[in-house]
């Protein structure tokens, strides 16, 4: 603590609105876990990194275009090789020069097997190699033949000279103070994540001076400040609350496109949940409906609803989704009723029992989810209890679901585990389905296996023309909906809402901030 | 007692800290935008006109206009009845031909996609319909009738000839080359492709017919695909119900003309010859929830998709759209910005005008959202609709995805399905699958032919993503 | 009669025991925690094994409870308590310009502290001089009753509704502070508590016979009172400052001062164990200090009472009393 | 007086009691489209609305948007429950709050109580029988004890504690054996001033059995007024604890660590109320109610120790 800050304090009082005016700040829906681009796991992480790091390619969002900030052309280099020409005056936030070198450091860090990231296993199997040819000139090859060549480097380029080896662990200091040649720099806080203007090189030039990213709070608490004009942005705002935001005349409510949906992860070790009936039949205990229209607040036939329920792990709209398995709307209670006794459980008092005892069920839930569908974890589990099943119900907070969840650890403690995932256009589910082990299957909640599914995830893998594709994934949809390791519940969309003083400010599908040089801030 | 004293303290605590630190968040005041100088224009938009009750009576009863307000799209040709019938098939005819025009585009590019890919992106792609590899013989037909569409005929003609004979083609490929050999002075005349206008009426769209080609590729999987020519055909004959309904009026082919114009397909400048425009004398069927503020905006963007070049200089003295096109206009290049700016304080003027026409009329007797919320943001939106169709004509490809997006946000009446079919087209010409199949999806209950609209696009996001390395994320 | 020193001297020991055995007992609480600490840190699905068992070798995780305790309060003796696993930094380091967590919290608690201190100090004066009158009792109590998260969470308000949204560094952090010490300083009697406690003893002390004859022999009242009735304040005083740290936690937290407390509870809620160690060890440091400056306090107290004609029983007294 | 006290003491515990007896199991969600959203106290309009609910009502407008708004029929307890305490953001009657969170908090805190008493007997007995290796031990142990900063302990155990065990139970007894030292010292202070073992031997003198001595003489009749002292504040400050902890663990984002999280928390009241001062919400009823829930566990404990101390 400063005498200047001190000082600043008697006048602050008058300035600080001014001074907050400059620092453009906005909500979202909690705070990086990791700022290092090969252990990003979240969408929050994803988006943070989109400020401090380059994509060597990225997707233009309005025309689509595959386009670099840091290699100005690229020609093929016989069938698998690529050559890099890289701009010239390239800096990072360091100052240091971005070189060739550091594109080829990228790429070997990728490849050295004692980088632990899940990332970068999947990024490795593409590449061969990468040299050096000129300063700024770099030839990389690939493992094989690849229509969209440079559609394969959309990883972020790391700076050699932060790193001592290739061999890059999670929870170094880069993880929360990140060197990169992104738009901004900045670091992870305490509270906030900030972001400033990386002006010194070549490439970037964002019109915003300041940035900084606030884990959200109560929705009530956002709502209000981000009208009251403390607040410029929330990135994701929760679909109770989008009619009053639409109305207001200060703010503007932007479409993200994430494809995410929501799921129950059933926990198919936990008995009776091993039995494929019992699975079935809590698919028809639950009233989606009812659920979506509580939580949600979205009636049953609304226009342009923000939330469609899904029979299968897919968004309704994609080119996966299996139109011919229908949803279940509402509650069955006689299917679920012949389906339980099917499965040998009976019903003793309000409660179903299974070899004599009463079935307990743990329910766990995202945390964040609470924010986008209040209450939602009690509705749930209040449907269970009146269906008959004693239940425990718990919030699961981002470390939580990051250790034990995503890692599948879960097992002993929970038997039904609510979530969301969100996909690019990529919409490949095999790292959900697929058995554990050999760096497959690395989302796994509970360890789902079966040999059926792996079958034709693997007959996805293997397929070279894209109806095969097609009709793999169908298949998986038509046998997922039938095994249920998840009750599919719908797609929500998202949407952002932004103040008007924030201007241009393209939202860029999945990564939200890859245009951030157009932002502006402007009170006009 | 110790309740009222800790609220005591609590309120104490509140008043200090409000007093002492809360500083005053001026609301960002929207500074006045310049406006445009030209005062000349007439500014009688129908959302002035119908603000009075009775102008709008008859629309409110009108089941067919509840429908389209509720957006009942599937029920508005069945309900509806006379000119606004007419204007309801003109625009489902807009829709089919964007659809289509979606169809060939990501037909074009899934189907050429691994030719495309290797190509460096800055330079155009260089394609011979001879030589490029095909995943199955059959798709040659998908890209020649892409190609068609897209007015390329000599690329036509070549994939024409890779086609394998057979009866699921033969007649299709033969009618075609017909038209291809023709002088392609009148529209190709066509029968079959999966369409047929049996048990159809004016009030009833002809049944689509959902399955259509499907052929077994080399790894044993059928490949389902669709026909851009059906669509056509559909979009056809909402035309010419339009034009029957519309026969006895003089001005009837003017009109048609006008209202298609900005949607018309890349080959229908073979055998359209465009009207001379001119401002013609319309009914307020034609405006209400329309695209238009009035007579001369249509005409304004008749001669856009005719002359783009001229449109502006000849028009910004006399419609509202080109007014301020021309403002945010500097050498040829437009700015969107200050275009999304303009809308916006266009909007707020109509909302003021509004609430000025009704001013002394006590407000439970005023519907407040559909006359001050969704009647004003039409203006906005008509503008940012028209500026990104400039944008486009114009090929400010980047202008007019920005506008485009704009667009997107719309909701509720105001959401209207023809420009968002544009924008998957607007997409699809990008070999951009992320937005495209949402809005597709969104009208598919209403406009049943989107279902097999959309395959092509499915194959080009496949394609895009087969071997791609993404990890699903929370 | 019990020794004088016996007292003091049980204090220093504990002073000198309650650093070792604060960390000591955490410790064993990681040790209990199902899952073994390593990959707790490091999930071996993500760090891979090897990654796991190196990390557990930095850390001396992998040789036992006692091997890591003893490793790490060697450590923490020179100042290093190891780096977080959640934030990816240095608890605290000494190198210029290097980030850490601890430099940039220590100053906060310990102002927060510094500035509540400040409000107890003036109630005990105003107690010792016997003001205020005893009619406003009942209102100083009232005010002493309300629980600290109340305040805290009134104070929370007001410094977000003067400052919304977070900007760093910026005078929120100074009100917030400020803010912070009101809290402690006036809820859980903090404030009254003292006060009155204060004029109890004096009061209580005035009475006694010794005070009446010096008073007849034309001494002052202060000089012969003060040094008996020390020992009960500087008990009374120390106790206030222990529970001031100890609301602190919830302050820093629900006010949002990044101080140690909200470092122990945000570093706990993250299992972020060097951190938690830290943190503790801190704090349990700042008591210990406190324990043995009363020490201290009592024996050169004793001393010059011992050089003072007074009544010892008297004396013994007051030691029981505190 | 000493009647009125206890009567006040009584009514505290027995609404809490009763409170806690009522409390459902389990919360009940409500809707984010609930029609019953921040119903204030005493609210009748809502609560005739709530009465007759489940008829449909039918309003249209402009193009033919008839909009149907229907609400299901209500359980008139519920109706009245509303009446009283008001609602949640979603409809949920805050009564649940109150009921619930007097549940969670009721037994721990008594029982911590209790076990401060027996603390504080102990040291005062402890005095009286003048051991001075045991005097020497206790003071050690209170020294230490005493010297641990509470919340840092608490917090720290509250989150290292498996989930199973999780509840406020255990953090109560923790609490109450961190507050034993003060309990000690001052019943030994007490028992002290009465001469310690100097009064027992001359109770001696008169005949007396140790029996009657110590639990007659000493404590019933000179400890009294301490160790109930001592057993109100603990208790009272258990309370104040399951609040601060549940209102961390709101604002840190982590699942509770007091109780499990489908019950709900007198924090999450005072939380609500947060909202209202800072956004302007209306649930400055719930801020109200949460107050006035503290000030009845205040007036409780000192009523009790006043009682006790009242001669």
């Amino acid at each position: 603590m400063s005498i200047k800050r001190a000082l600043s304090v008697c006048f602050a009082l008058g300035v600080a609105t001014l001074a907050a005016a400059a620092n453009v700040q906005f909500y979202d829906e909690n705070l990086p876990g990791s700022l290092n681009p090969l252990y990003a796991e979240s969408m929050v992480d994803f988006r943070a990194q989109e400020l401090y790091f380059d994509r060597l390619y990225f997707n233009n969002p309005l025309n689509n275009r595959l386009t670099s900030k840091i290699s100005k052309r690229w020609e093929l280099a016989g069938s698998q090789g690529v050559r890099l020409f890289l701009n010239e005056g390239l800096k990072w936030h360091n100052g240091e020069d971005l070189t060739a070198a550091d594109i080829c450091f990228t790429i070997n860090a990728i490849k050295d097997p004692k980088t632990t990231s899940v990332r970068a296993k999947e990024f490795r199997k593409s590449f061969k190699g990468c040299t050096v040819e000129k300063k700024l000139v770099a030839l990389i090859e690939f493992n094989s033949v690849y229509y969209y060549p440079i559609a394969r480097l959309n990883f972020a380029v790391l700076p050699k000279s932060e790193f001592q080896s290739t061999s890059i662990l999670p929870n170094t200091d880069f993880s929360s103070r990140p060197i990169g040649s992104g738009p901004m720099s900045g670091a992870k806080g305490r509270q906030a994540a900030s972001f400033k203007a990386h002006r010194s090189s070549s490439h970037h030039s964002p019109k915003i001076d300041k940035m900084s990213l606030n884990q959200a709070q109560d929705p009530r608490v956002q709502i209000n400040t981000l009208r009251s004009g403390n607040m410029h942005g929330i990135i994701s705002v929760a679909p109770p609350f989008r009619p009053e935001l639409a109305s207001s005349s200060e703010v503007v409510l932007k479409t993200y496109d994430l494809r995410s949906w929501w799921f129950i992860a059933l926990n198919d070790k936990k008995k009776p949940l091993h039995i494929k009936e019992v699975r079935q039949a809590l698919n028809y205990l639950i009233d989606r409906n009812d659920l979506r229209e509580k939580s949600i607040g979205v009636k049953k036939g609304d226009k342009e609803s923000p939330c469609e329920l899904i029979s299968g792990p897919f968004v309704p709209s994609s080119p996966y989704y299996n139109k011919s398995i229908p949803e279940v709307e509402r509650k069955h209670n006689a299917k679920a009723k012949s389906l339980l006794n099917r499965a040998g459980l009976e019903k003793k008092g309000r409660l179903w029992h299974y070899n004599g005892e009463a079935v307990l069920l743990n329910i766990g839930m995202k945390d964040t989810l609470n924010k986008e569908a209040p209450d939602l974890l009690d509705q749930i589990g209040n449907q269970l209890g009146e269906a008959g099943f004693d239940r425990r119900v718990d919030r699961i907070d981002a470390l939580e679901w990051r250790r034990d969840i995503v890692s599948g650890k879960a097992g002993s403690k929970y038997d039904m585990v609510i979530g969301k995932w969100s996909f690019n256009i990529d919409e490949n589910v095999n790292h959900l389905f697929e058995t554990r082990k050999g760096g497959k299957g690395t989302q796994n909640i509970f360890n789902y296996s079966n040999p059926e599914v792996d079958a034709i995830l693997q007959e996805f893998n293997d397929a070279r023309t894209d109806s095969a594709a097609k009709e793999a994934y169908y298949k998986l949809h038509a046998k997922l909906s039938e095994e249920l390791p998840y009750l599919f519940l719908w797609k929500l969309d998202t949407k952002s809402a932004w103040r008007k003083e924030v201007r241009s400010n393209i939202i860029t599908p999945y990564y939200y901030f890859t245009l951030i040089d157009q932002w502006k801030y402007s009170k006009k | 007692m110790n309740t009222r004293l800790s609220t005591y303290i609590f309120w104490g605590m509140m008043g200090f800290g409000t007093s002492c630190f809360s500083s005053d968040n001026s609301t960002s005041e929207q500074a006045s935008i310049e406006t445009p100088s030209t005062q000349g224009i007439s500014k009688d938009y129908w959302i002035y006109r119908l603000v009075q009750a009775e102008k709008r009576q008859p629309f409110i009863q009108d089941i067919g206009w509840q429908n389209y307000y509720t957006r009942d799209f599937a029920n508005v040709i069945a309900l509806s009845k006379e000119e606004s019938l007419a204007r309801f098939h003109l625009e489902h005819a807009a829709l089919y031909r964007q659809a289509l025009l979606m169809h060939s585009y990501a037909t074009q590019k899934t189907v050429l996609y691994k030719s495309l890919g290797s190509q460096n992106k800055e330079t155009e792609a260089k394609i011979d319909p001879k030589t490029v590899p095909l995943d199955s013989p059959q798709h040659a037909y998908l890209i020649a009738i892409a190609s068609i569409f897209l007015e390329d005929y000599p690329a036509a003609k070549t994939y024409f000839d890779r086609v394998p004979t057979g009866p699921e083609f033969d007649s299709h490929v033969a009618q075609w080359r017909k038209w291809l050999d023709s002088d392609k002075k009148s529209p190709p005349t066509l029968s079959g492709f999966f369409f047929s206008a049996e048990g159809s009426s004016i009030n009833k769209s002809p049944s689509w017919n959902e399955d259509q080609y499907a052929f077994s590729m080399s790894d044993g999987s059928t490949y389902e695909a669709t026909d851009g020519t059906s669509l056509w055909l559909l979009s056809r004959w909402h035309q010419d119900q339009a034009a029957k309904i519309l026969a006895e009026k003089s001005n009837s082919a003017a009109l048609i003309d006008q209202w298609l114009a900005p949607w018309r397909l890349p080959f229908e400048t073979s055998f359209v010859s465009p009207t001379e425009t001119k401002v013609l004398e319309l009914t307020d069927d034609w405006f209400l929830f329309g695209f238009y503020l009035q007579a001369e905006d249509m005409a304004f963007m008749h001669a856009v998709s005719t002359d783009p070049k001229s449109a502006i200089s000849s028009w910004k003295s006399k419609s509202t759209f080109a007014e301020y096109i021309d403002l945010c206009t500097k050498e040829d290049q437009l700015n969107a910005e200050c275009i999304k700016d303009n809308a916006e304080k266009l909007r707020q003027i109509a909302e003021e005008r509004n609430k000025e026409l009704l001013k002394g009329i006590p407000i439970e007797q005023i519907d407040t959202n559909l006359l001050y919320v969704e009647f004003p943001s039409f203006v906005r939106f008509s503008l940012l609709r028209a500026a990104a169709l400039y944008a486009f004509k114009t090929k400010q490809i980047d202008a007019a995805g920005y506008l485009m997006l704009e667009v997107r946000e719309a909701s509720g009446v105001v959401r209207d399905p023809v420009s968002l079919i544009f924008l998957t087209a607007y997409d699809a010409y990008n070999a951009n699958t992320v937005r495209a199949p949402e809005l597709l999806h969104e009208y598919a209950d209403e406009f049943s032919a989107l279902q097999s609209a959309r395959i092509p696009l499915d194959f080009l996001q496949i394609q895009l993503t087969k071997d791609g390395s993404h990890i699903p994320t929370y | 009669m019990k020794k004088w020193w016996i007292r003091p001297g049980i204090r220093m020991f504990a002073a000198f025991l309650l650093p070792i055995l604060v960390p000591a007992i955490i410790t064993m609480f990681i040790w209990a925690l199902p899952g073994d600490p390593a990959s707790i840190i490091c999930p071996i699905e993500t760090c891979g094994l090897e990654q796991n068992r190196i990390l557990a070798k930095e850390l001396h995780l992998d040789e036992g409870m006692w091997s890591f305790f003893s490793h790490w309060i060697s450590q923490a003796i020179q100042g290093d308590f190891g780096r977080s696993n959640y934030y990816g930094l240095e608890v605290l380091s000494f190198q210029e310009g290097k980030v850490d967590l601890l430099s940039e919290s220590i100053p906060n608690t310990s102002l927060l502290i510094l500035f509540s201190l400040m409000i107890v100090s003036i109630a005990s004066m105003l107690g010792s001089l016997n003001m205020p009158s005893k009619k406003w009792d009942p209102v100083i109590v009232m005010i002493g009753v309300i629980p600290v998260i109340v305040l805290a969470l009134i104070s929370g308000a007001v410094v977000e509704i003067a400052y919304p949204g977070a900007e760093f560094p910026n005078p929120k952090d100074w009100l917030k502070l400020i803010m912070g010490a009101v809290t402690l300083g006036f809820a859980d009697a903090a404030f009254s508590g003292s006060l009155i406690g204060f004029r109890e003893t004096f009061a209580r002390e005035k009475n006694q016979r010794y005070v009446g004859i010096s008073i007849l022999r034309g001494e002052s009242l202060f000089s012969n009172t003060f040094p008996n009735v020390a020992n009960g304040l500087v008990g009374q005083y120390r106790a206030r400052l222990l529970h001031i740290l100890s609301g602190s936690v919830i302050v820093e937290v629900v006010v949002g001062i990044s101080g140690v407390g909200d470092l122990l509870l945000r570093g706990t809620l993250n299992q972020d164990f060097s951190v938690v160690l830290a943190a503790a060890f801190i704090f349990s440091i700042f008591s210990a200090l406190l324990l043995f400056f009363q020490a201290i306090l009592e024996c050169l107290i004793a001393l010059h009472i011992r050089k003072a004609p007074s009544d010892i029983h008297m004396y013994e007294q007051q030691l029981e009393a505190t | 007086m000493k009647r009125l006290l206890f009567a006040v003491v009584l009514l505290c515990f027995s609404s809490l009691l009763f409170a806690s007896l009522k409390a459902p199991e389990r919360s009940t969600p409500g809707s984010v489209l609930s029609p019953y959203s921040y119903v204030q106290p005493f609210h009748a309009e809502s609560y005739e609305k709530c009465m007759s609910a489940g008829t449909t009502t039918t309003k249209s407008m402009g193009f033919g948007n008839a909009s149907q708004e229907s609400s299901s029929k209500m359980d008139p307890e519920i109706c009245s429950s509303m009446y009283w305490m008001g609602t949640n953001r979603s409809g949920v009657p805050l009564v649940e709050y109150a009921s619930q969170g007097a549940k969670i908090v009721l037994f721990p805190s008594i029982f911590a109580g209790l076990l401060t008493c027996l603390f504080a007997i102990a040291g005062g007995l402890l005095r009286c029988m003048n051991i001075p290796f045991v005097d020497s031990v206790t003071q050690v142990f209170s020294e230490i004890v005493g010297a641990l900063p509470r919340m840092v302990v608490i917090v720290i155990c509250a989150l290292l504690l498996p989930r199973e065990l999780r509840g406020l139970l255990p953090l109560a007894i923790l609490w109450s054996i961190l507050s034993a030292p003060t309990a000690m010292d001052e019943a030994g202070a007490v028992a002290m001033r009465l001469g310690g073992a100097r009064f027992v031997e001359a109770l001696r003198a008169h005949g007396f059995g140790a029996f009657r001595i110590y639990l007659y003489h000493i404590v019933a009749l000179n400890l009294r007024p301490v160790v109930v002292r001592q057993g109100a504040e603990v208790m009272m400050q258990v309370v104040f604890l399951e609040l601060s902890l549940s209102y961390l663990a709101i604002v840190a984002e982590s699942g509770s660590l007091t109780h499990s999280d489908d019950v709900r928390s007198w924090a999450e009241l005072l939380h609500m109320g947060y909202a209202a001062v800072v956004v302007n919400e209306p649930s400055m009823h719930a801020l109200m109610i949460g107050l006035s829930l503290i000030a009845l566990i205040v007036v409780m404990a000192t009523s009790l120790s006043t009682m006790a101390r009242a001669r």
